[in-house]
């Protein structure tokens, strides 16, 4: 990073994305969830290789077309355009759960409302009374992936802390989030809760575990 | 020579009555048989459940079937769209009943209504508020909930390719819950972007294998989901 | 039928099939077990067409193939050489058996060594103790598809009946069979037991009720 | 670029070990990967548990890795054979285990293991002696007896055409077992008829994708098992 970045207090969203990218070892099978998760496609590092699984039937799936080239058919899980690359495979949605649900993708990366500090995961409803429920996919992705990983910012605009001792919200899994990747830090879901392993820029432990409603751990 | 083929879109739903329930495919705008659910709504069909994975957008297709105030449940997993007010509407006035089920849930039980499983387990909204009252088993040492199999008396599907004995070919993302819901229903409806000749479908390359298919009408030039909206267009 | 077999008593293994596929309406789907059940694909009745199921993973499968044309991995459930017709589909065992078990096939033609008076059917083990057991996908056809017929002799080459009010046989399915052909008459299963449907040339109903090791019901 | 080629089928297979699981595909010889089975015996891996559909014929592939002594229990729906001993002898001096498993129900525990299910119900073998230890359970009036997924630690696997990121495509009835097996191991080592680049297989055509896939190996020339039995070879 340029010198300019030095006054820069926490990551930005590209970075979060970045770092995440770099925990995914190569020839990982992942499925992105919808907004800063997309990101992670970007940051591939140099030397790795990852296929893209999208829920709704593709395999292989590639970054978005080129305007003007849009296939309506040819869609991810959040429904916009994408593009197929060479060794893809379309298939139907009994098949493509049985790849979430089977245990055959490696990592998820999600998004999260809240996180526990066991690793339980709220991110498809605030449980409001006039809610629209609507869950998705993502009960059947944090239920059959490998590995999920969390990018979010560390806390809502509110101020209410997302990494939590236990969710207020509806849970989409229970113990299921291994990793989660902030704007503050890089925090670790442990059988002793959460552990820090990274800062940002111009963060420090105190701040981390003051965002932090629940005990966390120094850096090993 | 078997031929499953039907004329108009008017004539492949014309036997769908009061109180059916229809499976419909598509993943959003991708493999919706926009022009058998509109035939749906020229039929006017009422007190149905469709079982679909959202509930439609704009004002065609699915969501315009819901805004006639002919469905009297919907069975899906995401029933919010940036682009639809008719669901939430409905929902919030009580005049929709709404069953959420997980996506890849949604997608085992109407194959296992296909296949002949009654029920199975999976590890999908353990611990959640989906599961609260549903069965658990822990078997290995994991909990699991008991899931029943979704079936339905008709199918309303869109293929790529069809030939005259109802054998199936899709488009990339658009082939979706198609496949397991022409498995799921007593009657499947079909309507293919082209209908050839039987044996013009390589056996190697079928998705829907025949059996599956009761009937299947040519669209060839679809309305396009998302152009509609675009264009403000509601339908009827 | 000519004059000649006016003293022909009962019906051969072909006229059996041919009776059996009389049965079976136009355009149904028809899965046909090893042996004389193989037959009814001979008589299709004109006018009708079947499509023709085998468990292996083929829709639309048609006769052999001449003398030198066989293919290895073209073969039907018995693992004979066969052909595939204009409009068939290779898929998997697990889409085949949901074919089966889903109950799409609608009618099934099946081999007997005991069908009780209820459509109980024992067809795949005597239950000895030095027998192998072996089930092939008899028991995944009797409990799905949608009519079972069953096409066998009426007694054992030991003078056995095979018809009978409880099987001593170790059972293939309960309550499935709903017809059965042999060689002396087409026996109906009903919620009363058996009844007579037709009779073979040169047989009365005495003789196949004295054959019979259950009550009898005349035809209606 | 992902490459999963290996070069030999003994490389494919080196790292089976003492009492793996493993599902071979295959029914009778169509689709047996006989190349790998044949490695399988030269590597001489013990107390192993097999699933097929079929217990092998003649003196060679399946039959023969029987007839090593190998094979510890075998799981299948068909242990017999016109053409074959090695497994009769077997069994009847008490050698080798064996659990029935009616065709379909192998192929749905099959399925779900690949697919994250560990139990279903199915109305198959109710009333028979296949399902008297087992749970029967009443679901809408009919008895359904509950059967529980099957994984392996390897499947070893024929097809027509693997490109080299690991997409496999079938040749008419060879496919039977293999794709389900693929998706229900650990390690899924496949022998292809022929390896083509990435990207020659067209998306739509792909039968098993490559994430059920772990390693191809080309076998161009294959044995053919009814030939070999004809001619009177055993193997090794």
């Amino acid at each position: 990073m340029s010198d300019k970045v030095k006054d820069i207090k926490g990551w930005t969203r590209e970075q979060m994305a970045e770092l995440c990218a770099q925990d995914i070892p190569d020839g990982s099978y992942v499925n992105l969830g919808i907004g800063i998760p997309e990101l992670v496609a970007k940051f591939v590092p140099k030397g790795r290789e990852f296929i893209y699984h999208t829920e709704n039937g593709l395999l292989g799936m590639g970054p978005s077309p080129k305007a003007g080239q849009e296939d309506p058919e040819l869609i991810n899980a959040g429904k916009k355009a994408v593009t197929a690359l060479s060794g893809a495979s379309y298939f139907h949605h009994g098949d493509s759960f049985a790849m979430i649900r089977g245990g055959h993708i490696d990592v998820c990366v999600l998004g999260a409302m809240q996180v526990s500090e066991t690793g339980d995961l709220a991110n498809w409803s605030t449980g409001e009374p006039d809610a629209i429920p609507a869950v998705g996919g993502a009960m059947d992705l944090v239920a059959g992936v490998k590995t999920i990983f969390v990018i979010t910012q560390h806390i809502t605009k509110d101020g209410a802390a997302k990494l939590v001792e236990k969710c207020s919200y509806p849970l989409t899994g229970q113990k299921v989030v291994t990793r989660i990747y902030t704007d503050l830090a890089i925090v670790e879901v442990t059988p002793e809760g959460f552990r820090l392993r990274a800062l940002a820029p111009g963060v420090d432990f105190d701040e981390v575990a003051a965002k932090t409603d629940a005990p966390l751990l120094p850096m090993m | 020579m078997i031929n499953k083929h039907v004329k108009s879109v008017t004539q492949a739903v014309a036997d769908i009555s009061d109180g059916a329930v229809i499976m419909i495919g598509g993943f959003g705008e991708a493999g919706s048989p926009i022009e058998l659910i509109h035939a749906l709504i020229d039929l006017g069909a009422k007190n149905l459940t469709i079982i679909n994975n959202n509930t439609g957008n704009g004002e065609v297709g699915l969501a315009a079937l819901i805004g006639t105030g002919q469905v009297k449940k919907m069975i899906c997993s995401y029933p919010r769209s940036s682009h639809s007010k008719v669901f939430p509407e409905l929902y919030r006035a009580g005049k929709i009943e709404l069953e959420i089920v997980p996506q890849g849930t949604l997608a085992e039980r109407i194959r296992a209504g296909g296949a002949g499983i009654p029920a199975f387990y999976t590890a999908t909204t353990v611990g959640t508020p989906l599961s609260e009252d549903k069965e658990i088993r822990n078997i290995k040492g994991r909990d699991y909930v008991l899931e029943y199999a979704l079936k339905a008396d008709f199918a309303l599907i869109k293929c790529e390719k069809a030939d005259l004995m109802g054998n199936l070919t899709y488009n990339k993302t658009a082939r979706n819950f198609n496949p397991i819901m022409c498995m799921a229903a007593t009657t499947t409806i079909v309507q293919a972007h082209k209908i050839v000749p039987t044996g013009d479908i390589d056996p190697e390359h079928v998705i829907t294998p025949n059996i599956f298919v009761n009937r299947v009408v040519e669209v060839s030039d679809p309305l396009i989901e998302s152009k509609l909206i675009a264009e403000g267009i509601s339908y009827p």
